[in-house]
């Protein structure tokens, strides 16, 4: 019973069981590190709205190029609230009402300007927002992208006050045609750039612990 | 059936004190590739067989002491370089705090150099062993003690070694015989 | 659709102004039709939860990867003013309670989550009571009366204002009920009403009253109005059975004055000290505050101000007479007769709204004698615009319908449940169309033919009149959650049906009343008259300087009145009194105010037959041996004219011998799911017309027994198995004698050994930010206030009454209450209390920490105690090595458990955004409010500047009556810019101490030593323990370094 | 288990064969009277190397008998329990246990501490008694030893199930690279508790396995059945009772006992820190490190006695674990019951002696407060009743000891009970005082503990010889040669 043979196969069986739990941990750590799951993130929203034209300022596939408007002008909370806000789609029709929209080759839709608001309901997209929601006082239920757990206490005017600029989170929301999760948003994530060295926006306080920003607990937590 | 190889030659005793003597006798003929086997350990075989001192000891101590810079490595680099946590007003790196857990990893990496030097000097990763192969095994588990020769000795011929043995009192030498076929892999 | 975000909203404070809220935004807030009271998608715990499972099952299918999908639900117009997570102020007035309080109502999304006073507010600024904090709990009530009913079915308001106004037409008598705290508007309807219904009559009810008072200072006085104590402004003060502190309606506003008149911190040589004597037959807040205490049963009462009469008119002789009747010492007496006659026009005496009237004309005589009427005494004021009505006499509304009538209206009043003798349903029952108007459909609103829902508070339109020249204005922040109707508009809507008067008409809703009265009678004849009226919006208050008023007190009919002797008390009395929390059981509904404990027993949940130490040994009763955590103890049959209530007891040390003291408000059967069946029903035990005091009831102990919950079991400072010695110090307190030879004596009581730290922090709390507290002994009454402000404040959960025998309620802050009694006091009758707010003291060396295996509470640079709610695995190894045990462990999923005791899913809009709610396993405490702490600080420095002084409130200081709570920055200048922060102004005041200082935690959270004034006479026998302790005191270089050094 | 025939061997044969290797052993050893001072006898007259093996071997070889099936049936019903109350546990939350606000830890704990003393005997008994060459702790170390690790593996149950969020507690106490970039805290007690009760659980396995492997290898030897032989020979890993293996194999031997009996003072040290380091009184005393070694190992010789007796009766091995082993193990008992003894009236004069009143309240409170039941069983069970042990026939008739080996482990389940209870229950401040009361859920859970350890136990002896053959066989007369060999 006892030969080499038996050895050998003890010894396969171990290597087996071994490898196949360190290959299997090692994928499944990777598959399950927060950071590689929420990286990426782009959902379907239930109006497809573009941050590259509105925001970017390059030319996209369909060859119009971007209005380049300010975060601000729409996210306008940033600067004094804890949340930059969504704004309401009255703010949409701010321009909506008014302006024409554009066809894909990039002319003006004159006859969408001529017969507005109806004409403009035309394009699919801008139809839903002009009738079926803001006509019909309903509404829109964003997809949340840029997402943090409900015990986390974001406080985006404390970060815009500290100089950092938007896209260090969320991304160059610019070139993005439906917005997507560019970083993990995980604790550690935030971290890194906490524990850097201080900078010049950084409270007296931090800067005497050598911190770019607070990292006890209930700075974030409470 | 066809002649069997012959890898060794084993002697079987009833008696410490013989099995004693059979050993020093093997001993001072000059034999290396040799062993006794035995149910419980039996003092003075060291000795008898020309062992020396166990190595064991400076290679646990090398492992526990490896336990204790992981220890203190561990908690010093996570409390006070890699996200320094304030608590209870304690210094960062509070080591009277963090005795404990040194003093516990320094015993379990002792322990899991043992055990790694069990299984790697006391051959605990070889199963097959050609005692079982003659039903000899049985018998020094038990209660009989066994000196035996190997065919791999320079100095081995069947015909010596029994010679050997008689001289060192064995009245039951028995040879032994490569019985399986081990050449495929499984 | 209000929030921004279905699952939650993060708020900055701060941000807020108090603003007008617009009418036509107004109409926009969220009603009931709205996703509003279902939020769907998932809440916070959910989304715990989840986290949790999911982290359970980390080696799960990378399929399940990613957590539940989640919206941002834009708006599609934002209101005005409005922001996602922004905290909105508006003003307006608490008409809920027996005051009308201003307060500020915090309005997060549409949502109202919080109440503080409003600073302009004359009465009570700031701070609030801990009825007003429940405000926003019970507009979520669950339980609230959602929708008209006509027969017990349900209706619309259509067809039951129809039905209604048929009634009352057709009626050749009709009674209205209200209650007495009608604002002018309402009063003015009222008026309208009975003109444009010969006929009608109105009675003002309430169960819990002061129209005996009021009818003897109408009787004495010859003008209706009331008199206004300022308590600040008096140096000795004597409460005869009345509890300013506590169940009085001014009770706001007479802690702070009562707190200004006891300044002994603030400076050394600034030492203002008022002296209280309070004779009383229960324990009250006040008499918990008093440097002497009468215990005295409620029959003697007359006799003891007519003594004290005398014995200021220089017989003494009567005085002692009837001290030694009662068996009281004499010395107390002396003492007190020396300290009025002293203090003329500098004392103030008031006795309470349940004595009859002659105790309160004996006690005007008395205050005459004394000049307290006098141009030139202070104390008093004349108010003859009065901020409650007086009730009518229950005779008459007894006999009127007896009588048969054709409509009876009750509105906002619940006399099935607390006529007085009970029995008011067969009354009911004769009125051929019965109203019921109320919050809950509650005893007499579901006997009723027509039910209506009342809106509540925060609903509604109103305004109020706190006093002659403080004309406040109440204005809804939500619509209507239900399909409510304030009960003045149904009044209005009712009116204008059944009136030929064409200017009633003309008002579409009682808002159009309000904003018309507003303009025309505080402004005539101003031009612009809107802007006035938004002006008052903003302000919510117009205060008006008419004060103040004097009335002539009639001697004669005085004495006359006084006279009338109070019946002879027989062998027990029983004296029912306002519940602390329940009030009159309109509040019974709202687990805040049931688990809230009550300020002097500590009793949750129940009322109880009150009775001292010595009355349990001769009723051979007992409260079960607590001891053993077996709370259920025996139960007394206390019967009044022939009517039996079966009460549990509770021992409580300074009760009068022979008195059973109980609270109304219990015993409700139809308010909701908190309130029914809690405690008993003891409306029997009280006579018409004020009757709380009944000299001669039956007493004898019960078959069956009945657990009564107490939070605090223990209030003894030291064990009577122990040496005498062993006294804890933990609630120092010393004499005002003491205090000046040594300012420092609360450090010097005993023996702090040298510490010595073996480690150095790793943090320089003298820079930057460092929050401190400061805690003032000598102010702080034990109201309550801040528990139920806290709770508030920090989506504490409610545990329900088991769970409280268990000991496992959740308050962040408690008050802790000691006990001392004078060595000669064997009979342990009349104890010295000690109040003494607890929370977490925020060690620098906090124990706590030390011993969290994952982290989960952490020190922050600032000095605070951090609680990492999402870390934390709840090993309650922390709260374990808490010296304070302060810290809250969340044994149960406190807000989901158990549906009808506790705050259940459909007041999750009441949620501080800004403040995690814990999920079960997870260990809490008191975090400094540092959600306030944080947005402060944020908003302060967005702005490049420090956070100033006082800019940064916690949940508890913002709602103390009396300031006895101050926190900021001890690094921090003061509120000018200059000088030092005045937390660390008290901080490093000599009376100022920590608790458990020899255990080298280092607290955040100083005291300050409670400095009792009792009479020099009588010092020696107060406080009682000192004498054996620390110091002599004598010495007064003895200073605090000497005191370290020398055992060193 | 089809194999289960006995080596069948004729009486007469075996009587025989017996006799004569008496007779040439008494021939060997020199026959003598035997006198007061020798040492104790640890074999019956006429035992044999092989004797032992059978003996050992025969529970493991044979079909168990009824009793045993009874016995498994009962306590396996018992772990149900536990795992039922465990889970109910999770679902529920710890409010179904009688912890409250002042009282944080019940039970629960209790129950740790109280396994985690019991395990230390089989390493006291395996390590430090291997040290010192005590020859008579052969026949139970092995016993004593599985008894460890079943008893840590009850022990290890409590400190996770008492955490208020068990699922994250398991991974969140490791310190492991995280999304959250945060560490444990290496300050905290419970997570020194981790790092001990761990290490001592691999090292105690270690040490238990390795003192299998020359038994296991017998019993694959003595094998018929082929997968017996499989199952035995892999967990053998190939002994072959090389001299060559034996020589490292002591020396790593006694290096395991050499390391476990400082680990074993460690941990309990560590599990005494618990409550030591923490600012409580009565938690606060220097003198529990001492204490609680000399309390586990008190009760765990007392546990130790109380299954081995039931066990040696059961499978006949009465005259492998004699009387005198009993006898030995009482004296132990005696020794660390005076140990506590002497802890308990020091805990009382070091809090009179210290003058600080929270300390002097506390202690006076265990003695006369709502808890004193529980001191006073506590003093009972563990100082007055082993007194009787001095007495002769106390430590040698196996009726009389059998009932104070058992209070000793119910006045050491007390000990801990008092320890945690009273002195959280009233502490500093009067204010938060309040009572500990236990649930059900308490009762189940510590009842259903005890069906987890005997279930290991019962499978334990029915797998696995539950004496060190190998060892016994080292230490009987006759077995090490009388002339020791050396170089001639």
């Amino acid at each position: 019973m006892f030969s080499k043979k038996f050895d050998r196969r003890i010894y396969l069986f171990l290597i087996f069981v071994f490898g196949s739990g360190a290959v299997g941990m090692t994928f499944g750590f990777y598959a399950l590190w927060p950071a590689n799951v929420e990286k990426g993130y782009k959902p379907e929203q239930p109006i497809e709205f573009s941050h590259a034209l509105h925001a970017g300022d390059g030319i996209l596939p369909d060859g119009r190029r971007g209005m380049n408007i300010e975060c601000i002008y729409c996210h306008s909370n940033v600067e004094t609230s804890a949340h930059a806000t969504v704004p309401p789609t009255s703010t949409c029709m701010k321009c909506h009402s008014q302006v024409p929209a554009r066809l894909p080759d990039g002319s003006l839709n004159d006859a969408a300007y001529k017969t507005r608001p109806q004409g403009m309901a035309a394009f699919a997209e801008l139809k839903k927002l002009i009738e079926d929601y803001h006509g019909a006082g309903k509404p829109v239920e964003w997809v949340k992208v840029n997402d943090v757990a409900d015990f986390v206490y974001f406080n985006h005017s404390r970060h815009i006050a500290a100089g950092l600029d938007c896209t260090e989170c969320h991304g160059d929301v610019g070139t993005m045609d439906r917005v997507e999760r560019v970083h993990s948003l995980k604790m550690a994530w935030c971290l890194d750039c906490h524990m850097q060295e201080p900078t010049e926006t950084t409270t007296e306080q931090y800067k005497e612990l050598e911190l770019r920003g607070p990292i006890h607990c209930s700075a974030c937590h409470r | 059936m066809a002649e069997k190889e012959v890898v060794g030659l084993a002697g079987m005793f009833d008696d410490p004190n013989a099995l004693i003597h059979a050993a020093e006798t093997v001993r001072d003929a000059g034999y290396k590739k040799w062993d006794c086997h035995t149910p419980y350990p039996v003092h003075g075989l060291d000795a008898a067989m020309g062992l020396g001192e166990s190595f064991l000891p400076y290679i646990v101590l090398a492992g526990g002491f490896t336990g204790i810079a992981a220890a203190l490595g561990m908690q010093g680099w996570m409390s006070a370089i890699d996200y320094q946590v304030v608590i209870g007003g304690k210094e960062l790196f509070s080591w009277p705090a963090f005795v404990p857990i040194t003093f516990e990893l320094f015993v379990l990496f002792s322990g899991f150099t043992i055990t790694a030097c069990f299984i790697i000097f006391c051959k605990l990763w070889r199963w097959n062993h050609p005692l079982h192969d003659n039903n000899i095994m049985a018998e020094v588990t038990c209660d009989r003690y066994a000196v035996v020769l190997e065919a791999g000795d320079d100095k081995f011929s069947e015909d010596k070694a029994r010679s050997l043995l008689e001289k060192a009192g064995c009245s039951d030498i028995r040879t032994l015989f490569k019985t399986q076929n081990d050449d495929s892999f499984i | 659709m209000i929030q921004e975000d279905k699952t939650k909203s993060k708020i900055q404070l701060f941000t807020g102004s108090r603003d007008e809220v617009n009418m036509a935004e107004w109409k926009r807030l969220p009603a009931h039709d709205e996703n509003f009271t279902e939020p769907s998608g998932l809440d916070r715990r959910d989304a715990l939860k989840i986290m949790g499972a999911s982290a359970a099952l980390a080696v799960g299918i990378p399929g399940c990867k990613r957590k539940p999908v989640r919206y941002i639900v834009a708006r599609n117009e934002m209101p005005e003013y409005q922001e996602p997570g922004k905290v909105l102020e508006y003003s307006s007035t608490w008409t809920d309670g027996d005051f009308p309080y201003g307060m500020i109502v915090k309005v997060v999304d549409g949502r109202p989550i919080k109440i503080e006073g409003n600073p302009d507010h004359p009465v009570n600024g700031e701070s609030t009571n801990a009825q007003m904090q429940a405000s926003t709990l019970s507009l979520y009530d669950p339980d609230r009366m959602k929708e008209p009913s006509i027969g017990g079915s349900v209706a619309d308001w259509k067809k039951a204002d129809a039905q209604v106004v048929q009634a009352i037409k057709g009626a050749g008598s009709v009674v209205l009920m209200t209650k007495s705290t009608l604002g002018p508007s309402e009063r003015e309807w009222v008026e309208h009403f009975l003109k444009a219904k010969p006929g009608a009559k109105h009675f003002v009810y309430e169960s819990v009253h002061d129209t005996n008072r009021r009818n003897a200072w109408k009787k004495v006085f010859g003008k209706d109005g009331e008199l206004i104590a300022d308590y600040s402004k008096a140096k000795i003060i004597l409460s005869v059975g009345c509890d300013f502190l506590g169940t009085e309606p001014l009770s706001v506003e007479a802690t702070r004055q009562f707190a200004q008149g006891r300044r002994a911190l603030d400076d050394g040589t600034d030492v203002k000290m008022n002296r209280l004597y309070v004779a009383e037959a229960g324990m009250s807040v006040t008499g918990s505050n008093a440097d002497h205490r009468i215990r005295i049963k409620p029959s003697e009462m007359l006799k003891l101000v007519h003594g004290l009469r005398y014995a200021l008119g220089g017989q003494m002789q009567k005085l002692t007479e009837f001290v030694e009747a009662n068996h009281l010492d004499r010395k107390v007496f002396e003492a007190l007769a020396e300290d009025l006659s002293a203090n003329r026009g500098k004392c103030l005496v008031v006795a309470g709204q349940e004595m009859p009237e002659s105790v309160h004309a004996a006690v005007a005589l008395l205050n005459n004698d004394l000049g307290n009427f006098e141009k030139a005494s202070k104390v008093f004021r004349w108010n003859p615009l009065a901020s409650r009505l007086s009730v009518s006499d229950t005779e008459e509304i007894k006999s009127t319908l007896q009588a048969g009538v054709d409509v009876l209206i009750c509105m906002g009043v619940n006399p099935v449940y607390d006529w007085p003798g009970g029995g008011f349903k067969t009354l009911l029952a004769k009125a051929k169309t019965s109203v019921g108007h109320g919050l809950y459909a509650n005893e007499t609103v579901s006997e009723c033919t027509v039910g209506l829902p009342s809106s509540h508070n925060l609903e509604s339109w109103n305004d109020a009149v706190a006093r002659m020249g403080v004309l406040s204005i109440c204005q809804p922040v939500i619509r209507p959650l239900w399909k409510s109707r304030q009960e003045a508009e149904s009044l209005m809507l009712w009116t204008q049906q059944i009136s030929d008067d064409a200017k009633l008409k003309g008002f579409k809703d009682w808002h159009d009343v309000i904003k018309k009265n507003w303009i025309t009678k505080l402004y005539p004849g101003v031009k612009n008259g809107k802007i006035k009226w938004q002006d008052g919006l903003r302000s919510g208050v117009s205060v008006s300087t008419t004060f103040p008023l004097r009335a002539k007190l009639d001697t004669d009919k005085a004495l006359e009145l006084a006279s009338q002797a109070m019946p002879e008390g027989g062998a027990f009395e029983v004296v029912v009194l306002p519940d602390a929390g329940v009030h009159d059981g309109r509040f019974a509904n709202l687990s805040w105010l049931q688990e809230c404990p009550d300020p002097v027993t500590r009793l949750v949940w129940d009322n109880a037959a009150m009775i001292s130490p010595k009355t349990a040994i001769s009723l051979q009763v007992s409260e079960g041996n607590l001891d053993q955590g077996d709370v259920v103890g025996d139960v007394l049959d206390v019967s009044v004219n022939g009517q039996i209530v079966k009460l549990p007891v509770l021992i409580q040390p300074g009760i009068a011998d022979n008195v059973i003291v109980t609270t109304q408000g219990y015993g409700r059967t139809k308010v909701g799911r908190v309130g029914n069946d809690k405690g008993k029903n003891v409306s029997v035990l009280v006579s018409g017309n004020g009757g709380w005091i009944q000299t001669s009831a039956k007493v004898s102990k019960a078959a069956e027994r009945y657990p009564l919950v107490k939070t605090q079991k223990y209030f003894k400072l030291e064990d009577d198995k122990m040496d005498h010695d062993e006294f804890r110090h933990i609630a120092i307190d010393g004499t005002l004698s003491e205090y000046k030879k040594d300012p420092g004596f609360a450090k010097h009581r005993y023996h702090i050994p040298k510490q010595v730290d073996i480690y150095n922090s790793p943090y320089d709390y003298t820079k930057g930010y460092k929050w401190e507290m400061h805690i003032d002994m000598n102010k702080c009454t034990g109201c309550h206030a801040c528990v139920t402000a806290c709770q508030a404040e920090n989506n504490i959960p409610v545990v329900g009454k088991d769970e409280c025998a268990n000991g496992r309620e959740m308050h962040w802050m408690r008050i802790d209450r000691y006990h001392t009694f004078d060595p000669s006091d064997t009979e342990e009758a009349n104890p010295t209390v000690h109040q003494q707010p607890m929370l977490c003291q925020q060690c620098d060396n906090a124990p706590c920490e030390n011993v969290c295996p994952v982290n989960a509470t952490s020190h922050s640079p600032e000095g605070l105690n951090d609680m990492t709610y999402n870390r934390c695995v709840g090993t309650r190894y922390c709260a374990n090595n808490c010296p304070y045990k302060v810290r809250r462990f969340n044994f149960y999923e406190y807000h989901d458990r158990n549906e009808a005791a506790l705050i259940n899913k459909k007041q999750l809009p009441q949620f501080n955004p800004q403040v995690t709610v814990r999920m079960r396993g997870v260990m809490e405490k008191c975090s400094f409010c540092v959600q306030r702490i944080n947005t402060g600080k944020y908003h302060a420095t967005n702005q490049g500047r420090d956070v100033l002084d006082g800019e940064i409130k916690t949940a508890c200081q913002q709602v103390c009556p009396s300031n006895a709570i101050v926190f900021g920055n001890i690094n921090g200048k003061g509120a000018d810019g200059t000088g030092v922060s005045q937390v660390r102004k008290f901080k490093d005041a000599k009376l100022s101490y920590n608790v458990l200082e020899e255990l080298n935690v280092k607290p955040g959270i100083a005291y300050g030593a409670k400095v009792r004034n009792p009479h020099p006479d009588l010092a020696k026998a107060v406080p009682a323990h000192h004498n054996h302790h620390g110091s002599s005191g004598s010495d007064g270089t003895h200073n605090h370094d000497h005191a370290h050094g020398d055992h060193g | 288990m089809s194999d289960s025939v006995l080596v069948e061997e004729s009486e007469k044969e075996r009587q025989d064969a017996r006799k004569e290797e008496i007779a040439t052993r008494r021939e060997r050893m020199g026959a003598k009277e035997a006198t007061c001072l020798d040492p104790p006898q640890l074999f019956e007259e006429g035992e044999t190397l092989r004797s032992i093996d059978e003996a050992v071997f025969k529970p493991v070889e044979s079909f168990p008998k009824f009793k045993w099936y009874v016995m498994f049936a009962i306590s396996s019903a018992c772990m149900g329990l536990f795992f039922f109350c465990f889970a109910y546990t999770i679902v529920e939350g710890i409010g179904v246990w009688g912890n409250n606000n002042p009282v944080g830890w019940g039970w629960a704990i209790v129950n740790f501490v109280f396994w985690i003393g019991i395990g230390h005997a089989g390493t006291l008994i395996s390590a430090i008694l291997f040290l010192m060459r005590q020859k008579w702790r052969t026949a139970i170390c092995r016993f004593a030893e599985a008894m460890t690790i079943f008893a840590v593996i009850c022990a290890l149950q409590f400190p996770l199930i008492h955490t208020g969020r068990p699922w994250l507690a398991w991974y969140w106490l490791i310190p492991a690279p995280n999304q959250n970039n945060i560490w444990v805290n290496f300050r905290s007690p419970l997570l020194w508790d981790v790092f001990a009760v761990s290490t001592y659980f691999m090292i105690s396995l270690m040490f238990w396995y390795s003192g299998l492997i020359p038994d296991l290898a017998s019993l694959r030897d003595r094998a018929k059945n082929g997968w017996r032989k499989l199952i035995y020979g892999i967990l053998s890993l190939g002994w072959s009772g090389s001299n060559r293996a034996w020589r490292h194999y002591e020396k790593g031997y006694l290096l395991f006992a050499g390391l476990a009996t400082p680990l074993v003072l460690s941990v309990h040290s560590v599990v005494s820190f618990d409550f030591a380091t923490a600012v409580i009184p009565g938690w606060h005393t220097t003198i529990f490190p001492p204490y609680f070694v000399a309390g586990a190992v008190f009760s765990g010789f007392a546990m130790v006695s109380t299954v081995i007796i039931i066990l040696r009766h059961q499978f006949n091995l009465q005259h492998l674990i004699r009387d005198v082993h009993l006898e030995l193990m009482n004296k132990v008992i005696i020794v660390t019951s005076l140990i506590v003894g002497y802890a308990y009236s020091m805990e009382l004069f070091i809090a009179w002696y210290s003058g600080a009143m929270y300390e002097r309240y506390v202690f006076m409170n265990r003695v006369m407060g709502p808890f004193a039941w529980a001191y006073w069983s506590m003093v009972i069970c563990n100082v007055v009743i082993p007194q009787l042990l001095w007495i002769k026939k106390f430590r040698t008739s196996v009726l009389l000891m059998y009932p104070i080996v058992l209070l000793v482990n119910v006045g050491m389940w007390f000990e801990r009970f008092v320890i945690i209870s009273t002195s959280l229950h009233r502490d500093f401040l009067p204010s938060s005082w309040d009572y500990f009361k236990p649930t059900w859920v308490d009762v189940g859970l510590f009842v259903g503990s005890m069906g987890l350890f005997f279930t290991l136990t019962l499978l334990f002896v029915r797998f696995l010889p539950s004496i060190a053959t190998s060892e016994m066989k080292a230490v009987m007369p006759g077995a090490q040669p009388t002339h020791h060999g050396g170089k001639h």
